[in-house]
């Protein structure tokens, strides 16, 4: 295991880590570590950067313009598959926190009540198959749901205008519908398929990090880790140093969201961050299944569980 | 009648020291009907601000100006008016440009072209009707602006310095037709120009304006009848006698 | 066909050499498809998604013409009551300038968010962006004839209309194309911007999904397609200035 | 302080009006604040953040600095070397042409990738935006020279390099700050984009995250830090241009 | 010695038909050193093209120049040379138009500076010397183009209707200018004019041009001996009778 280095006898290792969003409750062990100490303990030196939603961390990281990443188990899975050369290092959320929701009023309850109406998306090709997965199961008419791509709007927003229904993170945007008196039906993905209880979001690096500094690697994740287990278990405090780290965010929902979302981080797994081969296999097979991926990938490469560390620590 | 200015007096402000210049003296000027008048005088003087009033596109700041017993200082359209630069337009050839006035006047197009063209047959500028401006000589975008004023159809005209930018040859040339056509139509008209053979040969009266503030210094009356031939008479003893007077008045 | 001529060849030559040398450092120094594909890939993505292109780009192309189409007549509204009136033409001029600062990509989303996804907002943004090329050209067309020609003009007591019809129009055409080519070259990219950020379809959809779906050489398809439909509005306008301007092309030609 | 002259007095009375009716048709209609904030929470937003948008401020103004100068130094050899060498320019200006129309949002995400997040590729895209403007209008400047004052030089025995100096630079001076002017309009929108894509710190970050953040009233206020830093861009070029053509400047003063 | 050309021709291609026109045909002409000619012509003949081919901006299709014994064609920076406009750069005072020609040869600034504010002062241009061209009057800018050309410091001068623009009166008092200057310096000057009493006036011989192709026609020698009188001379009968010829040779 790591034995903690003294960060005055060598100068920290710079790291850089890129965000797939807006700095947000999924991110809190991250920006714990950091000003915890973690990272400075483990002799990195952490620099935050934050895409758009179109960002391409999965691409940086490939390339190494990012040592690590923050991404999600479709977008590894999509990028598997054309061969850019990442892999997830750790589960960020145990279990899927993504769904599809409708405002109430719309009284849009099942599959079914998704004919004639407008789905407003984030243009992902995983979006349609899910979709159409989710409706054939129940003898809908795919076609007849129309799909807009909302890029960067305010989905909740959006809701009350020109949509009927998207996908959202609850643990974010379901918080700040409840702050707002949004009601919202939520139709939970990993309900929709066991396939679909993938791993969202992940932490992520590129093959030749983990071959040629396995060491750091994981000195990152043992910070990383020890981030979310302080997260998991003081929300209170972490969502208010996540508050010092994103001061441009609002810091109502930020509380609102991390008290949600602390006990679902680990949920049911034996450590934070654990991934099941199975997960990976039953989606990538999912989407091969459906035409969505040009060849399927092999998921002991997609992801690995070395660089957590031992469970005792 | 005619036209008569009546105590016309301009002041522009400059713009430096809020200073006002006075460019006209009060002023008075007759131009009987059918009559040719020239008017002379040193640069800046304001012989085109005199053009510019009884054009009506500046107003007086005192006086009056009549044109056949009617006040029309301010108004405009009521004379023909060649400015010194020839101002054709680029965009339209030669033919369009000499129709403009018809235009603004709404005059019948198809009489206004005939009319226009046989015009233009005259003054020797048929092959360049469907030219534009850019593709004619100096000499022939003169003579089109003239015919432009020409067709305007004003029985005044105001000629500012009308052949100024021509050779020797190219303005003799002019003079003639200017002559010829005047004494076809018998217009009124007040010419401005710098040149004293110019001045002689064409007009009834020369006037010789001060430098600012003007005034009129002296008129001379031109004794030669109509027709004229303009070769000879400039190299006549009456014509250089005059031309002498003029200088002397002019320099001094 | 003004723009084949003899004297574009060596810049032709120039581009295929620089694709040759593109598709040799590609494939010698194995970069991988997804970091920079090859010309010889992108051509192949062109030519098996030719059909989907296709239909993305009418719906492009339908956008960006309705867009450049209202924003001709606004820049005439405008242009034309600021010219007439000097008064207006204080009040709003500035706000002119201050609107052409504002980041459309900021508020490009408030657009969609207040306009819904369809194609009112794209056409929106395009608007915005070409009103303001065209309109400033405008404005300085109309207003900068030679103070003589008006004064001429006024003099045979012609109508403030005729004034303008006669002198300040023909005067502001020319101006008034180069506004227009500009607006056209940054037209296209108005819509791509809001089919980017809400829309069913166009080339901005077929952009961002192939972005995401890591295939960088549609990725690249999409820029080709982008770019010539962005040359292609560039040469209608320049041809159509050619005919609209006799005077001008009879000097050019005279003069060379 | 050109700028602050009588003549714009409407206009500030009309925008303070503008802001006025903003403000009465929120509040009365109770539009929530979510989708349109008024103007007092904006300028509340403002106040309350006002450290934090400066330091982020700081970081767009470094990069658009830098990348406005270097857009300069590039056009300036650019533009000296094509008007200098006719060959050359016919090589080069279609490209210049074509690049324009290039989507500059979707070679962003390129830039970023080849080039990392830190300043450089901003700095590039501000550079790429800027570069047109400003070469087309120096080029245009540096060529059109009345031939005669040309040749009344070469009769002079005089070099190349002192025709250029003495001739085509000062004639070019003008249009050149016409170019900067509308480069200097842009410049901070380019920075925004690159910011938005992949940064730590800028308006553009602060920007994304205030709107990922549902917090319209900042996004309000970010934009307008960014019209504002754009304005104030477009005022200092104003003020130079004045400085530097002191025989416009006279013309301007001597016919008003 | 002094400026000759020998068997100089020239052709232009006319862009609509690739047809070539003849400006020139063969033609010589001697200008002796500190000698004073005037070319005089119809207009469009190829005057300034003659200009031109001199100051070596255009080069012959056949033919010589030579300046003191040496081939020039095609050579620039021989001669100080005055172009029909005046020229002055709109960005520089006229003070540092003036000093245009001294730039350009590298002499020594702070001695340019004080000979040039010692001509202005000659020239009356003294107040005016740190004005931007369209501050002056027209009379001013080509005084100040005369004095640029004259400080370019070269003993042979070409001068292309310096005076064109002009009225007059201010006419009048250039012309005295450069006579006296001339009376100084006894420069070699080649003067293209369209005013025959300004070809009297000025030159030992005037050129008279034909239509184009242009040739001579006729040469003048003009008997007045120097310094002249200007008021005098022009109205004495050896130059009403000198102008008379002139006259009818650009006529016919
Ligand atoms: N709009 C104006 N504002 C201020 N001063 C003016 C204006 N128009 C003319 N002036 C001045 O009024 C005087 C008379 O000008 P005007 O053009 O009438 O002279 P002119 O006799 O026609 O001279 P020229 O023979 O050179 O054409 C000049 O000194 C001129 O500077
Ligand atoms: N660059 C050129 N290309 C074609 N033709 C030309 C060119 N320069 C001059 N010409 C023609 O050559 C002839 C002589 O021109 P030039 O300018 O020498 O006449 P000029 O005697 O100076 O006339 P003006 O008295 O009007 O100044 C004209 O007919 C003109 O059209
Ligand atoms: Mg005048
Ligand atoms: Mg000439």
């Amino acid at each position: 295991s790591t034995s903690p280095t003294p960060a005055t006898t060598k100068p920290p290792t710079v790291v850089n880590l890129m965000l797939d969003w807006t700095p947000n409750t999924n991110h809190t062990g991250l920006f714990v570590a950091q000003e915890k100490g973690y990272f400075a303990r483990e002799g990195l030196e952490v620099k935050f950067i934050q895409p758009s939603s179109s960002g391409n961390v999965e691409q940086l990281v490939a390339v190494g313009k990012a040592d690590f990443g923050v991404s999600h188990q479709e977008q590894v899975t999509t990028a598997r598959a054309n061969d850019v050369p990442i892999l997830s290092l750790a589960a960020i959320i145990q279990h899927n926190t993504s769904g599809f929701v409708s405002p109430t009023s719309k009284n849009i309850l099942r599959a079914k009540d998704f004919e004639g109406k407008t789905y407003g998306g984030w243009g992902l090709p995983s979006e349609d198959a899910i979709l159409k997965a989710l409706m054939q199961k129940e003898n809908a008419d795919f076609s007849k749901l129309k799909m807009i791509n909302i890029g960067e709007s305010d989905q909740l927003t959006s809701l009350t205008k020109d949509i009927d229904l998207t996908w959202i993170f609850y643990g974010w945007t379901g918080k700040e519908a409840e702050l707002r008196n949004q009601t919202l039906n939520m139709m939970w993905l990993k309900d929709v398929d066991p396939a679909l209880d993938f791993y969202t979001p992940v932490v992520i690096t590129n093959e030749k990090m983990i071959q040629s500094q396995p060491e750091l690697t994981r000195q990152f994740m043992q910070a990383v880790s020890e981030g979310y287990q302080y997260a998991i278990k003081n929300p209170t405090e972490a969502a208010e140093i996540l508050i010092k780290n994103a001061p441009e965010a609002n810091p109502d929902l930020i509380r609102s969201s991390q008290a949600w979302l602390s006990p679902r981080y680990q949920a049911d797994a034996a450590q934070w961050g654990i991934q099941k081969s199975e997960v990976w296999e039953r989606y990538a097979k999912w989407l091969v299944e459906r035409n969505l991926l040009p060849k399927m990938i092999d998921p002991s490469k997609a992801y690995t569980n070395e660089f957590l560390p031992e469970a005792n620590s | 009648m005619g036209l008569s200015l009546r105590g016309l007096s301009k002041s522009y402000s400059s713009p430096q020291k809020n200073l006002s210049m006075e460019v006209l003296q009060p002023l008075d000027l007759e131009v009987e009907t059918g009559s040719f008048v020239s008017l002379i005088g040193p640069s800046g003087c304001g012989k085109s601000t005199i053009c510019n009033l009884v054009a009506g596109i500046e107003s007086p700041d005192t006086g009056k100006i009549f044109l056949d017993g009617r006040a029309i200082q301010g108004t405009l359209g009521n004379v023909g008016y060649m400015p010194q630069k020839d101002l054709l337009l680029p965009w339209r050839t030669l033919l369009e440009n000499v129709l403009l006035g018809c235009e603004i006047m709404h005059k019948d197009r198809l009489e206004a072209r005939v009319e226009a063209k046989e015009w233009l047959n005259q003054f020797g500028l048929s092959p360049f009707s469907e030219h534009y401006p850019h593709q004619l000589s100096g000499g022939m975008r003169q003579r089109g602006a003239l015919l432009r004023t020409i067709l305007f159809g004003k029985k005044t005209l105001l000629l500012d310095e009308p052949f100024g930018a021509l050779d020797a040859l190219t303005r003799r040339e002019m003079q003639r037709w200017l002559l010829s056509i005047w004494n076809r139509t018998r217009h009124t008209v007040l010419l401005i120009t710098h040149d004293i053979d110019e001045a002689i040969l064409l007009s009834d009266r020369v006037v010789v304006l001060s430098r600012r503030p003007t005034r009129i210094i002296q008129e001379f009356k031109i004794p030669f009848p109509h027709p004229r031939d303009p070769d000879e008479l400039l190299l006549s003893n009456v014509a250089i006698g005059l031309k002498r007077q003029l200088l002397d008045l002019l320099i001094h | 066909m003004g723009w084949l001529k003899w004297k574009w060849i060596p810049s032709l030559v120039f581009f295929l050499f620089l694709l040759g040398a593109w598709q040799i450092v590609i494939t010698s120094f194995h970069v991988p498809l997804w970091l920079l594909p090859t010309p010889t890939r992108i051509a192949q993505a062109l030519w098996e998604t030719r059909q989907l292109i296709w239909s993305h780009t009418l719906t492009t192309v339908a956008e960006t013409t309705v867009g450049f189409a209202l924003a001709v007549v606004f820049s005439l509204i405008s242009a034309g009551v600021m010219v007439l009136s000097p008064w207006i033409k204080r009040l709003i001029y500035p706000f002119l300038i201050i609107s052409q600062t504002v980041p459309l990509i900021a508020v490009a989303p408030l657009l969609i968010l207040w306009l819904g996804y369809g194609l009112l907002p794209k056409i929106m943004i395009v608007m915005i962006i070409c009103y303001f090329p065209i309109t400033i050209s405008l404005i300085e067309g109309l207003e900068l004839p030679d103070p003589d020609y008006l004064n001429l003009l006024r003099s045979m007591g012609a109508s403030r209309w005729q004034i303008f019809h006669i002198v300040r129009w023909p005067h502001a055409l020319p101006l008034l194309f180069a506004g227009l080519k500009i607006a056209a070259t940054y037209s296209v990219m108005g819509a791509v911007i809001g089919e980017w950020l809400g829309a069913s379809s166009g080339l901005g959809v077929y952009l961002t999904r192939s972005s995401h779906s890591f295939l960088t050489d549609r990725v690249f398809a999409a820029i080709f397609a982008i770019t010539a439909l962005s040359f292609l509005y560039y040469a209608l306008i320049s041809i159509l200035a050619r005919l609209a301007l006799p005077w001008i092309q009879s000097k050019n030609h005279d003069s060379h």
